[in-house]
């Protein structure tokens, strides 16, 4: 019985080849030393090292770490709060599919709804109004991430908790919150690199003194790709990447001690 | 005070539709293995978790000791439960997870030390304190759930399905432990079980529960041998249940004819016969009473399979040296003293 | 032991209405009569009557359904071969990963990695190059979906089918693919809606004359929240919504055969 | 032509650096119930999974009326297989999934109509055509995958776990039902299983694997009564085993004294005994050989744990009626043709 060619391990290859395509060309063409992207002249870390030097770009840079700080921050406060509410609640099913329901709305409606809602209370737009819709944006995504966890825990632990004298605050800190550490990290990572990435909400929620790196890249791009784009795309992917392997292993190793 | 450390008076539990308890009374002895057993969705567990504190009844009574259980906060019974996932603290080490019970009383530091240690040494998990709970076996995780809910020395400790997560060898071995402890640390057990096994290895006595009532309260041997109604009957050891109508001395039944007993429920009506595979005694027969289907070397005896000509199964324990082959036929004998009627 | 008040109830529900409030915001507004969005003027259907009027949005509507058809239909194609490929493979783990990787890559990103494969290989923008990019980024959502549905499919009702007497092909039509029904559905569903909704891709990989309709709400908002902007996305919103409703009900549906 | 339908040579399969086989033969006669038995790992997954043709072996042969079983596609080996899973179509109804296997062959619809029709009345599925699996319980989901391995009409039928997924009531009427079935269509029967009890109650030659070799085949009587190791001995019913030293007539345990037995290991030797808990006699002594430290009702006995002056633990089936309390001294003894030393 000879083995047969695996014809499907090559079109799985082809396609992947595909879907990666985009994404190589950026990483790729960001270590072009030609100052025109699209024609090749050797490899190099030039262009990393004259983003450093670009003023508008590092203190966009800076905002948006703040911003993605902060939005972790409170999305994490307020989508544990809800989850570990929600659990509680036994005729929660409505209330469940509506605290996650955000993370389906499109982001151009929630942009749209942001700025109507600041419009209408007279807030003026800034870095707070983008945190405040960042926060609204991610805790949906908190909050998915970790009820799917509280629902893998076993709920006689907090009983036995219950039963072993202990009252319902040493419970929540000493064993509810203990078994949810892994989606509390993944919870965070991904606040944190959603926040980071955001264009669409930010562009509407922000005032015009204080870009975030993503506006900064979409303003650069109106004159063509240029190879800093290139550099700033590889460094917001690689960040991404990092964010969600660290989320996986973290979890990992928080699950198994 | 009387000597029943545990009373259930009337005790009455819905959960919407669903009648969990249904008007419940028993009485648990000081320093009784007392097993509350049943299929699931009989009640048992209902129970376990009204005197626990996770449920409250609708209506009826807990006492202990004669004073209300009920109005105590869960948190400061004097019971504690063995859960059957055992819910150990998986984030702690067993050392933290048996004195977690501790830390919630005024003890001191030292005192709480000691008393862990103390009951570490008992339970024999000296060479584990530093270990988390899944780098454990399942039996050593059943000790230190053991070793957890007696730490708070209750009066009463609850296990849910003690033995069910465990294999045989190691099930043997707890069976054995478990009784040790209750002797050496004189608390009253209520195990609540769905395996007839589990309890008859067990407990001194077992109340059997059905839909939410309690359908017989006796010790083991009595349940088998005398039980008082068919669910019991059925639900304890192995049994041949028969369709049989009642004489005015005892009832008759197609293949077995008619058979004379110490009581009689009145002629002429349907009433249901029980005789246990030991009790039944098989002679050949050109044309029997039944046909042998299935004849299965079990170590010291075979078990048989009959197919009566009324169509009913019947399975009965005979000698491995029999010379019963499948397909012959044989009549059935038993003394009627082993014979019971419903 | 009387009921405690249910304190994180009523914290839960505070919340939710703060995450709400700009999702309703829209709602609510595309309901005045007024001209002015920020001003209530009356409950009314005044603005979707408008909107069928309006040349430009009915023509950037029809163009984003289109491409959001087109694209579910390569997504769905690519996706579920990609998946069934890779549960083929036993040591397929790193592959898996990658396949649904370009889930996570900050949209922006693969927008720019995509403008520059277009600009290098000179494929014209226009609806043809927002097909292929939507298929890219949808592409990896269907993976994601379906791999995890083949991972709870019983391997051995595939082995069934070789044992009874079925080759490949019968297996595949008559065994698999029904097993992975909901999973496609869900697939599909998902994929239309990330079409429909998706504005930063489609805004870098197409052509100016034929906007999509995310596009067109876009350069509305450049002169401020108008009424068509809060009716358009409630129309978006309704639409995804909706799309995740029929999916989850039509799963349910299918699982329950 | 020899009469052995299935012949297993010297086969060896290995998985990375697990060797799932090694060196495995057996012969397996027309008509048989032969049952592959071992623990979880043991191999016998794998020697059924390359009989039915979804793993190849690293070395050796599988011959089917002597010829090559290894060539020929798992598509067309005549040769099903009953998944433990039951696996199911679950979305074609009853039917269908019945007449799946049929569909592959050059079969008119009306040939497999009929022959379709014929499996369902024999195997008792009539009223169930148009339902779906998941609308059956889990005995008739089991009929339904047994209906369907068997409409090929295959020359042996491979069941994997038969009788794991179902409860006790069902277990019995399907293990008559099981050789029912294999009597009428004359199929060979090859069943996997770790569990004793079910390779015991079907089977009528086992063949007892550990760590992919097989340890014994013979039949379970003679596996119960002579065990040629001590695995068989412990993996075959209840048995106690205990370490002695081997005279020159028998062997000496500290507890047991000197036996004599018909053959000797030679003076000296560390052995290994076994004695089934059927043959083991207790009597009352003041200091005995062990005492009792558990004793537990079962019925038509009493099962009792004696914990030897060794520490050994030997478990005794006693009469019901016998004296036997816990914590009260024993000394054993039984007849030396019950012993077996390895």
């Amino acid at each position: 019985m000879p083995k047969k060619i695996n014809l499907s391990l090559i079109i799985t290859l082809v396609v992947l080849v595909f879907l990666y395509l985009p994404i190589m060309t950026v990483v790729g063409l960001s270590f072009n030393t030609s100052s025109n992207s699209l024609i090749w002249k050797g490899f190099g870390f030039d262009w990393y090292q004259n983003i450093w030097t670009n003023e508008p770009i590092i203190s966009s840079f800076q905002r948006t770490i703040f911003v993605a700080l902060v939005t972790t921050f409170f999305s994490l406060l307020i989508g544990t709060t809800i989850s570990i509410g929600l659990n509680k609640m036994k005729a929660g099913g409505f209330l469940r599919t509506f605290s996650t329901a955000p993370a389906i709305v499109p982001d151009l409606v929630l942009a749209i709804g942001l700025l109507t809602t600041f419009s209408t209370i007279s807030l003026s737009l800034n870095l707070r109004t983008v945190i405040i819709s960042h926060t609204v944006f991610c805790t949906a995504f908190v909050v998915a991430i970790v009820l799917a966890r509280i629902g893998l825990m076993d709920p006689s632990i907090e009983e036995a908790s219950t039963d072993l004298g202990a009252g319902p605050f040493k419970t929540l800190f000493k064993v509810t919150i203990p078994q949810l550490m892994p989606a509390l990290i993944a919870g965070a990572v991904l606040s944190f690199t959603l926040s980071m990435d955001e264009f669409v909400i930010a562009f509407f929620t922000n005032g015009p003194e204080t870009p975030t790196l993503p506006m900064v890249i979409y303003s650069m791009i109106r004159f063509g790709v240029t190879p800093e784009i290139n550099v700033l795309g590889t460094l917001l992917l690689a960040i991404s990447f990092v964010g969600v392997i660290l989320a996986q292993r973290i979890g990992k190793v928080a699950d198994s001690i | 005070m009387s000597e029943d450390l545990l009373k259930v008076r009337n005790l009455t539990k819905k959960f919407g539709t669903i009648t969990a308890l249904n008007n419940v009374s028993l009485e648990i002895k000081n320093n009784e293995m007392f097993a509350l057993l049943g299929p699931s969705g009989c009640g048992k567990t209902t129970l376990l978790r009204i005197i626990a504190g996770f449920e409250y009844p609708d209506s009826g009574q807990v006492l202990i000791n004669d004073s209300d259980l009920l109005s105590i906060p869960t948190r400061t019974r004097p019971v504690n439960l063995m859960f059957q996932s055992y819910a150990l603290f998986p984030h702690m080490d067993i050392f933290s997870n048996i004195s977690y019970g501790l830390t919630n009383t005024s003890f001191t530091k030292e005192e709480i030390n000691n008393q862990t240690n103390e009951i570490i040494e008992k339970i024999g998990l000296g060479e584990h304190v530093k270990k988390k709970p899944n780098q454990l076996s399942g039996g050593q995780q059943q000790r230190v759930a053991l070793a957890r809910a007696i730490a708070r020395k209750p009066k009463i400790l609850l296990l849910d399905e003690p033995l069910s997560a465990l294999d045989k060898k190691i099930r043997q071995e707890m069976q054995v432990e478990l009784k040790r402890i209750q002797h050496e640390f004189g608390i009253t057990f209520i195990i609540v079980t769905h395996d007839q096994d589990e309890a008859i290895s067990l407990a001194n006595r077992i109340a059997v529960f059905d839909k939410g009532e309690i359908k017989q309260i006796s010790t083991p041997q009595e349940l088998y041998e005398n039980p008082t109604n068919e669910f019991v009957a059925n639900f304890i050891g192995e049994g041949n249940i028969l369709k049989a109508t009642s004489t005015n001395f005892g009832f008759e039944h197609p293949c077995l004819g008619k058979v004379n007993i110490s009581h009689s429920m009145g002629a002429g009506k349907s009433v249901t016969i029980l005789i246990r595979p030991e009790s039944i005694i098989l002679s050949p027969a050109t044309t029997g009473a039944g046909q042998i289907t299935d004849a299965v070397f079990a170590g010291a005896k075979k078990n048989i399979t009959i197919k009566l000509t009324t169509n009913e199964i019947v399975r009965v324990y005979a000698d491995k040296s029999a010379n019963l082959e499948v397909g012959s036929h044989v009549n059935l004998s038993f003394n009627p003293q082993d014979v019971r009627v419903f």
